[in-house]
Parts: structure tokens; sequence; C-alpha cells
């Protein structure tokens, strides 16, 4: 018996197969694109190639991300706070803290020794799409998102970046870049301006240990020195971090299994 | 006599040379790179080569754009939105308001029958990013830059996407792709709410009279598109508007010499 | 001690050091501080009650949000998430008490959220008099400085006479005097006084002890009035919309480099707010009261029986001036109010205008400058 | 997960009297002007309608004009109108739809609005009304009447504020006086405040019934439409009968066990206004989980009846005074959230939810550090959404969804273990 997965982020869905002895079978990557429906087939395809079992085993399926209703052969939808708290508590059991910074919006969660949510905050407004922000900064810059993080580490004199919103902070960049600053150093500001941002709304839910620092950003070392730096703790990150969303989907799906639920296309259809 | 119009901008700088009688003789347009000095004085001693002249010949060198302080061998700096309003007035002589659709910034700007700024306005801090954000449309969708326009004229129910802000507009985006939404109806509705806000801000400085569009945005059929239905009447719209900014700068060189001729 | 004050630059630094160093000094001597939120407060009772008036304008570009940014939402203006940040990270320790008045409602909540955070001050909420053509506002309103007189005399163990009201009124009026002459000078020969350079001696007088201030306008006044620089070729403007965020000072500069004479603006208009002197004899608080209800400057935060739009007119004529600039704070809601029946009357009297944005912690103002460059070509090349 | 399907409320009298009021005086309004029929505009918070009802003024409330134009989604192109204008993006929405609308024809859903004869500008918790009405003086040349209504800024109201406020009715009344030329009959203001009265404490009987298990009413999204009489056209006959009957159906319901929705799995409490132009849909978001409000803040702008303010025909403007002041965004921070508190543990809600708009800084800014103080000091699980009640530009329906079904899948979660905050 097997369980899955499927997160459909909005720039890259992910999907995870578990087996009964939450042993982790098979995984996916891909971008999302323009078909959404096709990509979180796809994903489901691609993990359980991966993971070499049957479709036909697969007890249970949840959705997770933006696109969770377009998740159609699932059997449940859960948000991705859910699934993010359940990932990270699994991965790390001694997670109290989850910082979730993802293409879209970053989320502060509190949980309970048993993985409860119980309290979470998400970006305002103005900060939304951190993801984009450092997007938008590296592409003014002229990097990739795998260099800026690498490139901040060698700063000697970090400029205060004040603009929260992606949008100006891009006119912000030019202007430094104008006056001769140094990339690594304008660099440097930008992963701290988005480390203090986190980290005020870490502190709305309580910065109680430990930490763990899930979704794709997590991958840049210097967002993750840049957050520790601000948030006074060290943070656990995995390298199945971007499957953090996924890995949770299919331990819910699991737990569903244990408690008795039925697969719903097994029961004969949509409910 | 000639003089030289130098609009250094963020991403690229453009140079021309005209003579008193209102001529454009030679013009170029080059990649501006990190460092703006250089890029002015680049393309000043380009546009002189190509014309085969010295730095003497130019009786007057105006410099605008970005790094308009930036250009040494400049007498003067001038805004680029004074120099776009002359050089668009001396493109389409008939232009009473001129809509400046850039990267970042879009300006509305309402001129008189000479081309000089009557009023302007310029999109509040909320309102920015017109071309960053089709940019980010274009990969969310996984549609090429230069299809964009194109693409979306093929629309037959563009989707509406009221937000304000380019960050949030381009959540609405991923929703309308997330709920299947045709990508060319996203594309338009996103051309749309450019030209929405775009057109609020010349509503501001008065949109009566003939249109002229600039900005990087001209080379785009689907922007023209979305602001001619949303204004009920055609614009004014030309690749060369891309050099209105120097343009305009070689022009109002003839204007200080004249005041300093007849100062002597 | 301070550095020798005088110079633009010193100015400068205390303007924007965020540490408060002048009342530290005040605290650390045994003294008790009392901040107040930008725009007009009473402090001659502040001053009367033996502790350090200060003004609180924000922490301009001083301090990184960190905390603020989780307890203020994104659509307010930046004075407020600094400010309460600056409590949040300690800077304000040094004071005892803070005094918030009905600037708008986001100033008067931040009150409830100071006093909900920093349990240990004293935090109060003035509700000055709105209908200033009632006859019964001066009763309101001496009413009110009185329960604020309560409140002080408590925080301080102290007994607030009569005299030494008068004498902190008379100390504070005699201040304002030299104020007046200040931006007098300025709006009538500006080549000899830079707004940048009034701004920072006027924002001086809301962090030194009024006495040491108002030697330092003396001083000052004289030298200004001994400069012998010449007028130049510049547009003259009136600039408003900036009476409670205040501008970077850098942006002040860059307007006046681009082309500008600054005759009048409401900068700091807290500490400019009683236009005309006040009644030296009878109750104190009740001067105090009518100088606010018959004769406080216009301002967005304050009802006018006179429509604000016809003191404008009147105003941009007296200065003779080439322009008016609405230079407004990000989300600041008085101000963008009144710049629309402000924008109408001025276009029906033929007078440009500008509206440029802002926000205190800027650092570059490249969109705002260029704004100002071109409002200056088009009445220098108009 | 939710129930999606949904029982109708059986059409009931109440609605249709509410619906006939409303029509009577809309057409009064549509003919005031040229009846010569004299026209006060007014606030909501602290609206001292009986007052100008002694002089025959008809009462044009623009507040409400803006929610009911949102409602019918028409706010969206007077919003863009007054920004033609001028007026910014980050002002109130309410204001530039009121602006937009006297552009165009002052032609309001529900017919056309006649001209202000006097700006009655009751400033009770909100500092942008005096500029709201400021820009209506400049734009109509009409009286403006300042009626400067203190903030409650310590627990209780002080005699030197009832004294400030009384002080300035009796000048409010001179000056109606003059402008209409009937003299003032205290005995009329009597009678007028005792139909008021009546109708508040038939509206807190009604409230109460909330506290009932299931809530006979949803006391956010279906209070805000009860509650217009009491807030509008109060001091009249129709008003008090038409809370008679809305209180007989309240207690129907309530004897049927009905409410709002066919299962009522969570009672939550809601602070701040709702989003108008998009009232169906984010009512939807709660109504799937079958969340129901059992009381909310917004249904007491108008006035906090239920925490015992009423007006006093034996004390006329003392009364009219104190209820003026005892507007919700009249309150300082430390009241509201004590008020608050008190409503989860009196009803038994569940959790908090704050609803934070852009274009009401006077509820909005301190709800931040409200949810601070609920969650981790009391206990009680508290949501916070974001959206606009009056600009349909601010309300993304992806994101209030995505953090509602997160709030009411942990409480869920919560429940089923049992474990505590």
């Amino acid at each position: 018996m097997i369980v899955a997965g499927v997160d459909v982020g909005s720039t890259t869905s992910k999907a995870v197969v578990l087996d009964d002895r939450r042993q982790i079978a098979g995984t996916s990557l891909l971008p999302t694109g323009a078909n959404v429906v096709r990509a979180a087939e796809r994903a489901f395809r691609e993990a359980l190639a991966a993971s070499k079992r049957d479709e036909s085993e697969a007890a249970y399926v949840i959705g997770t991300g933006y696109g969770r209703y377009k998740v159609a052969f699932g059997d449940d939808q859960v948000t991705e706070i859910g699934c993010h708290a359940r990932g990270a508590q699994f991965l790390f059991p001694d997670t109290r803290t989850i910082v979730d910074i993802g293409g879209q919006d970053t989320k502060a969660i509190r949980i309970s020794d048993r993985g409860e949510v119980l309290d979470f905050s998400m970006n305002d407004k103005c900060a939304a799409g951190t993801g984009r922000f450092l997007d938008a900064c590296a592409n003014v810059i002229g990097m990739t998102l795998d260099e800026i993080g690498p490139a901040s580490m060698n700063a000697q004199k970090p400029i205060r970046i004040t603009n929260v919103c992606t949008v100006f902070v891009e006119s912000e960049i030019i202007a430094h870049l104008a006056r001769g600053e140094k990339v690594e150093d304008i660099l440097r500001g930008v992963h701290l301006a988005i480390g203090s941002r986190t980290a005020g709304l870490v502190r709305r839910v309580g910065t109680n240990p430990a930490v763990t620092f899930t979704g794709g950003v997590s991958r840049n070392v210097g967002m993750v020195q840049a957050l520790e730096e601000r948030l006074g703790v060290s943070v656990h990150v995995s390298p199945l971090s971007q499957w953090m969303g996924a890995l949770g989907a299919a331990l819910i799906a699991l737990e569903r299994v244990e408690g008795g639920a039925v697969h719903r296309i097994a029961a004969g259809g949509a409910a | 006599m000639i003089t030289a119009g130098v609009d250094i901008g963020a991403g690229t700088t453009k140079a021309v040379l005209m003579d008193d009688a209102g001529r454009i003789l030679v013009k170029v347009s080059e990649r501006s790179g990190a460092r703006l000095d250089a890029a002015g004085s680049r393309a000043l001693a380009a546009v002189l080569e190509k014309a085969g002249l010295r730095r003497e010949d130019i009786a007057y060198v105006a410099a605008t754009g970005y790094g308009r302080y930036q250009l040494p061998e400049r007498d003067i700096q001038i805004t680029e939105v004074t120099c776009h309003a002359r050089g668009a007035s001396y493109l389409f002589p008939g232009t009473r308001c001129l809509l400046d659709i850039g990267a970042q910034s879009t300006r509305a700007i309402r001129v008189d029958d000479a081309g000089r700024v009557m009023r302007f306005r310029m999109n509040d801090r909320c309102a920015a990013g017109a071309g960053r954000f089709l940019e980010r449309v274009a990969r969310a969708l996984e549609v090429p830059l230069d299809d964009l326009g194109p693409m979306s004229l093929h629309s037959a129910d563009p989707q509406a996407i009221s937000s304000i802000c380019a960050v949030l507009a381009e959540s609405e985006v991923i929703s309308l792709v997330t709920s299947g939404k045709a990508t060319e109806d996203i594309l338009m509705g996103a051309h749309l709410s450019i030209a929405d806000r775009a057109l609020a801000l010349l509503r501001q400085v008065g949109v009566d009279g003939e249109v002229t569009v600039t900005g990087g945005v001209v080379l785009n059929r689907g922007m023209l598109t979305a602001l001619e239905r949303r204004l009920g009447r055609t614009v004014n719209a030309s690749p060369d508007t891309v050099y209105a900014g120097a343009i305009g700068a070689a022009l109002l060189g003839f204007v200080r010499l004249r005041k300093l001729g007849e100062a002597r | 001690m301070s550095a020798p004050l005088g110079r633009v630059e010193d100015l400068r630094s205390l303007v924007e050091d965020v540490t408060f160093p002048r009342a530290r000094e005040w605290k650390e001597g045994g003294g008790k501080v009392v901040g107040s939120f930008p725009v007009y407060a009473p402090m001659e009772l502040v001053h009367a009650a033996g502790m350090l008036p200060v003004h609180l304008f924000g922490a301009g570009g001083g301090v990184e949000i960190e905390a603020a940014d989780s307890r203020i939402q994104s659509f307010v203006c930046s004075i407020t998430r600094s400010t309460l940040e600056l409590g949040l990270r300690g800077n304000l320790d040094a004071f005892d008490g803070f005094v918030f008045t009905n600037i708008c409602d986001v100033a008067r909540n931040l009150s409830g959220v100071f006093a909900r955070n920093f349990r240990g001050k004293t935090v109060e909420y003035l509700h000055l008099p709105q209908n200033v053509g009632s006859g019964a506002a001066v009763d309101y309103m001496t009413g009110e400085l009185r329960r604020l007189l309560a409140t002080l005399e408590r925080m301080g163990g102290v007994n607030i006479s009569n005299d030494a009201l008068a004498q902190s009124l008379r100390a504070f009026e005699e201040n304002r005097a030299l104020v007046r002459d200040l931006h007098e000078i300025r709006s009538k020969a500006p080549w000899l006084l830079p707004a940048s350079e009034a701004y920072v001696l006027t924002r001086a007088g809301g962090l030194l002890p009024k006495e040491e201030h108002t030697r330092l306008l003396r001083e000052t006044l004289a030298e200004i009035r001994s400069r012998s620089s010449r007028s130049m070729d510049k547009m003259r403007i009136l600039l408003l919309g900036s009476f409670c965020e205040q501008p970077p000072f850098a942006l002040l500069r860059a307007m006046e480099d681009a082309g500008c004479y600054v005759l009048d603006d409401d900068l700091a208009l807290g500490l400019r707010f009683l236009d005309r002197p006040l009644a030296a004899n009878g109750d104190p608080l009740r001067a105090i009261a009518e100088g606010f209800v018959h004769g406080a400057a216009m301002s967005s935060v304050c009802h006018t029986v006179r429509p604000k739009t016809e003191w404008l007119l009147q105003r941009a004529r007296e200065l003779q001036v080439d322009g008016v600039l609405f230079c407004t704070a990000k989300f600041c809601e008085p101000a963008l109010y009144d710049y629309v029946p402000y924008k109408e009357v001025l276009e029906k009297a033929d007078i440009p205008h500008l509206h440029v944005e802002f926000e205190e912690k800027m650092t570059a103002f490249e969109h705002a400058k260029t704004q100002v460059e071109t409002f200056v070509e088009s009445v220098m090349f108009g | 997960m939710a129930t999606t399907t949904q029982t109708t409320v059986p059409p009931d009298l109440g609605k249709t009297m509410q619906r006939d009021m409303l029509a009577k005086y809309y057409g009064a309004l549509e003919t005031a002007n040229a009846d010569g029929v004299p026209v006060a505009y007014l606030f909501i918070p602290g609206n001292i309608v009986e007052l100008t009802q002694c002089f025959g003024f008809l009462p044009v409330y623009p507040e409400i004009n803006a929610l009911q134009c949102g409602i019918k989604k028409v706010a969206g192109e007077n919003i863009i109108r007054a920004e033609d204008l001028g007026y910014s993006a980050d002002v109130c929405g309410y204001v530039k739809n009121d602006i937009g609308l006297m552009l165009k024809d002052r032609q309001s859903p529900f017919g056309r609005l006649p001209t202000p004869d006097l700006l009655v500008c009751n400033y009770s918790g909100c500092n942008t009304f005096i500029k709201w009405f400021e820009a209506l003086a400049h734009f109509y040349g009409s009286e403006f009447f300042l009626l400067d209504i203190p903030y409650i800024r310590e627990s209780e109201i002080s005699p030197g504020d009832v004294a400030y406020v009384v002080a300035q009715l009796k000048e409010l009344i001179a000056r109606c006086e003059a402008r209409t030329g009937v003299t003032f009959s205290e005995a009329r203001l009597r009678e007028i405040l005792g139909y008021s009265r009546e109708a508040e404490d038939l509206w807190v009987e009604i409230l109460h019934l909330a506290r009932e298990r299931p809530s006979p009413f949803d006391s956010y999204f279906e209070a805000v439409f009860y509650m217009a009489p009491v807030n509008m056209l109060r001091g009249t006959p129709e008003s008090v009968e038409y809370y008679r009957q809305v209180l007989r159906e309240m207690r129907a319901r309530t004897d049927e066990r009905r409410g709002p929705v066919p299962e009522e799995k969570f009672r939550v409490v809601i602070e701040g206004p709702p989003a108008w132009p998009h009232f169906r849909a984010f009512w939807e978001l709660f109504k799937r989980w079958g969340a129901v409000a059992v009381a909310s803040t917004y249904s007491k702008v108008g006035g906090l009846y239920d925490q015992g303010v009423r007006h006093d025909p034996s004390r006329p403007l003392e009364s009219i005074a104190e209820y003026a002041m005892n507007g919700y965004t009249n309150w300082n921070l430390a009241k509201r959230a004590d008020l608050l508190r008190r409503y989860v543990e009196e009803y038994e809600a569940d959790a908090l939810v704050i609803h934070s708009v852009k274009s009401c800084r006077s509820f909005s800014v301190g709800q931040a550090d409200f949810r601070e103080s609920f969650v981790n000091e009391l206990g009680i699980p508290t949501l916070m959404i974001e959206s606009d009640l009056a600009d349909p530009r601010y309300f993304q329906e992806a994101q209030l969804r995505n953090r509602i079904d997160a709030f009411f899948e942990s409480l869920t979660q919560r429940r089923l273990t049992g474990a505590t905050a």
C-alpha cells in the first residue's frame, strides 16, 4: 500500500509517494506552467515512476498548494500550512516553529508537540511574493537564483535595503548599482531585508525553538544565514525542503488510511 | 549649427545629432551596461564617428535620462519628461498628451503645440512596474516576451485583473492560470489592466486631443490595442519614439543656444 | 557633551540621531523626559513640570523596521511604524511618558498600541478641539490641558504652580518669536537661508532644552543677517503636506539643488503651530487654549472656519511663488484629502503645482527628484 | 469538509417591511430639493438624526450610499472617477465612492440623492469624516457644522466632554432654527427619543438571541442588514414596529432551531467592516465551514446599545451626547479589546476573526496588536485577513480562501485531538 501528496505551487509542482512504513518511495519536481491540471497529473505519475509502484496501489492522495483544487484525482485537499507543519515535524521531531518562504506568500507556523497547527501568520499585502522579491533582485543584478545566496555571503559592508515592495526594490537596486555599490553588498542587504521581515512574522507566532525553514528558498544558503542572524536562533534545513508540502500531504494521507478512510476512487467515483 | 542629444537610460543609451533646420542627421542606440558614466560618452563618440564629425563641430550637447548627470561632455542636463515631450511632439506634431510606459514607471504628460510640458503626473509607488509586470506574466504563462502582444490579440474573453499593485496582479494571473483560463484571455486582461492604470494617470492631466505613446511598450501590438480599446480612439506610436528623449534634448539645445545668443 | 552646534551638518546629525543622546543625558542627570507625536502638543506644561519636552519625528532611515511591521499593516505611513519600532527596540527607554493628539486616526490608535506595549510608561491622548468655531472650545481645551497637567504632576510627584506655568509660557513665547523671525528671513531673502538649514534649526528645538535652543537661534540669526550671498535665477515655491512624517533631509537638499527656493513650508509644523503671540497675563492654560483655538497655523490636521483653499491662494500671492509643491508622505490621509481642493483652486488661478510622494526611510529618491527637476524646467523652459 | 448545500432562510415579513421603509425614504429624498424639504448630510457613528428631525430635515448618510454602491458593484467606477480628479489610491474607498457619485449625478442604486442644505459633520471615531465633509463643502458650497465628539480616552466619559458636546448641540439647534425657520420644541425631541429608546431595547434583545445554539441569525453578515433602521431611521414609530416583527421572527427561528447555515460548526466573533463589493463571496468563504458570527463590532459602529447606551427622553441633550461618544470606533483600543474578549466569552465563540480593511485605518490600526494579545495572552484562536470595505481591487479571493481554510482546518484538527492552544 502507498499514499501520495501532490503540491501544486505557483511556480513548481512536487509530489511524494510514501509507503506504509513512512519511507519515501518516490518524488518528482517540475515547473507548474500554464496547465495546472496536467502539471498535477505529471507530478503524480513521475513520482509513481520513481517509486516503481503502480497507481492501483495508491490508497489515498491529498492535494495541497495554490492549485490543490486542481488535483482532480486527489481524495482531499489540505492547505500548505497544515502540510508544511506535518512534514517539518516528521523530519525534525523537535520542530515547534516552521518558516516557509514560498513563491507567493511567506508563512510562520506554531505547532504543538503532536504537530497540530496552534497559530500561523502570513505576510502582509505589501510584503507579498518574497520568493519573487529574490527573483526580481537576481534578475536586475543579472545572476541566477542559485548564485545570489553564496554571492551575498562575502559582503563587506551590507547596504540597507529599505523597500518592502518587490516592484520598487528593483529601482532601489538600480540606484545603488548606478552609485557603484558592490553587488555582494547589495545582495547581502536584500537577504537581510527579507530576514528582518520574516523574523517579524515569526515573532508574531513566537520564536519557540526548534525552528525549521522549509520551501524552495531555504536552499539559498545566504537566506538561511540571514534568517538565523535576524531570529537569533539556528534553523533546521532539510535537502527535502522543496518537497515539504508534498511530504506533509502524503503523511496526512497515511494517517487518514490508518484512521479507516477509504480511497475515493476505489470506493467507486468522486464523492 | 549642430546639437547633440544623449539619452542615458538604465537599459539602453541613445544619441542623435540634429541641424538647425530640425533634421535628424544620425542616431545610435547601445546597451548602457553597468557603468552609466561610460555609456553616455561611448554613445556620443559613436554618433560623432557615424556622422564623420568631431566634438568641436557640435555647438551644444544636452544630456537626459537616468544617467544625465554622468556625461562629462554635456553643456546641460534636462529631465527625460521635458525631453520626451519635445521629442514626441517633433515626431508627431499634433501631440497633446504623451503616455510613456517604461519597465518601472509610467508617465503622463500634457504638452502645448510647441511640445512644452504643461502638466505631468508619474505613477504612484503602488502602481509601478508596468513593463516588469508583463515580463513576469510572460514567465508565469511560459510565453516568450515578443509573443505577448500578438498572442493577446486572439483573446475572445479577456480576464479582468483589477489589482493596482503589479505583485498582487501577478498573484491574480497565477490564480487565473490555476483556474484554467485560456492563456490569450489572461494576456489581454494583463494588457488591459496596464492600459487602465496608464489612462487613469493621463486623465489626471487631461486626456483630450491627440495621444502619443512612447517607451518599450510601443513595440507590443497587444499593448497598443488595449490602450486604443480603452481610450476609444487610435494613438500615435512608432519605433522611432524610442529616440524621443535624445531628439528632445537636441532640440532644447537649440532653444538654449538662441537664449545664449540673445544674451550676448 | 554634544558636538558644537551651529553648523548645519551638526544639527542634521543631532536631528537624525535615533538614540536621543540629549534625552539620555537629561535622564542620567535625574530629570524626566516626555515625548510627543510630531504635530502640535502643548509642551509648555511638560517644561513647567521640570521635564524635558521632546518632539518625536519617527526614525527617518535610522532603524531597520522588524518588529513593528507585524504590529502595523502595510497601508500605514512609515513614521507610525518607525516610532513603534524605536519603542520596541529600546531607543525610547529614557522617556517616561508620551503625548499623542488627534492628528489622524492612525496617530490616535498608535497611542493605544503604545499604552499596551509600554505599560511602564505614561501614555496620554489629548483630544484637541476641532470645532474651533464653537463658543465652548476654549473652556473645553482648558479642561483638557488641566487633565494633562494632573497627569504630569502625578508622573513627577510635583505640584505645578501658576507661576511655573507662566514662566514656561514666557520661555516658549520668546523661542517662538525667534522661530518666526527665522522663517520670515527665508520667505523675504531665501538666498540668505536655505529651507534645509531653517528646517534643522527648527527641528533642533524639538530635542534641545528650550533655553539652549533660544540661545542657538539668537546666535545663528545674527550670523544669517550678516551673510552676503546673492539671489540666483531659481523657481520660488511653497512646499505643503510634510507636517507630520518628514521627508529625508537629502531629498530637501536635492529639491533646492534642482533649482528651487522654498519660501515657506509646513515642515515640522508642530514646532511652529501657534502663529500669533499668546496673551501674557491671566490663566496660562487658558492663554494656550485661546492661542490654539483662535491662532493656530493652517494645517490638514485641524478643521478651520475659513476655507483652507482661501488661505492657500492668499499665501501663494503674498510670497509671489512660481508654483506650489505638494510633498506628501505615502499613505498620509489628511494631506492627500486636502490636495484635491487645493489642486482645483490653483488650476483656476493658473498657478503651476506638482504632487510628489516620499517615505521617511527612502534612500533612493530618483523618482521624486526627477519630478521636481521637470517641474522647474516646465516653468523655466515654459 | 464543510457541506456546500445551504438552506435559504424563508423570505420573512421583517425584510419586506425594511424594503418598504427604505423605498419610502429614498422616494422622499428623490423629490426633497424640488419640494424645498431641507436635507442634512450626517455620518452614522454618533448621528443626531433625532435632533435634525425636529426641524424637518431629511437625513442623507454618505456612508450608506457608499456601501450600497459596493454591494451593487458600482463602487469601482465611482472610485476611479474620484481618482481621475486627483484622489490618491491610498485614501478611503467610502470617500472616493461618494465623491465619484457626486461627480456623476448623485444617482445611487436606490434613487437619486438630493444636494445637502446642511453638512452636519458628527465627527465621532473617524478623523477622515472631517476631510470628507470639508471636501463636500468645497464642491457643493453648502453650510458646514462640525459637531466635535471627544474620543473616549479614559475608561469613562468625563463631565467636561459631555458639557462640550451639549454646548455644541445648543449651537446646532440655533443654526437649524435660523436655517429652517422652525422653532425648537423639546417636547417633540422627547417624543422622538422615546421611539429611538424602544427600537434600541428591541434591537439589543435580538442581538442577545445569538447566545443560543445554534444562533438564529448571523450577527455580522445578517446583522448589517437588520441594523439599518436603528442606525438611519431612528426616532420613528415604523422602526419600532419593524424591530418588534424581527424579534418575533428570530424567536421563531430559535424555537425551530433554525440558523443561517445547515449545521453550525464554528461560532466566531468578527471584528472589522465587511468586504461590501464581494459580500456574497466573502460570506461564502465562512459558510462553507459552517462558521457563524455570534457577535460583531461593525454592527456597533452606529451605537453600542448592547453595552447599555440608550437615548433617554428624560435627559435629551445629555443622552444624545453620551450616545454620540459611544460609537465602537470612538472607544480607545483597550476598551475595544476588552469588548472583543467579553463577546468571545458571553457568546461562547470558538475564535475571533479580524478583517483588516485598507480604507478604514480607524478600525484597522491596532488590530494586529489585538491579535498578538488574543492569541498569546488570552489563548483565543485568532485569524487576521485583509481586503477592503469599498474598493473591489483589494479583494484577492485565492489568498483569503487559503488563509480561512488553513484556520478552520487547524481548528478542526485541534478539536479532534483536544489540543490546547
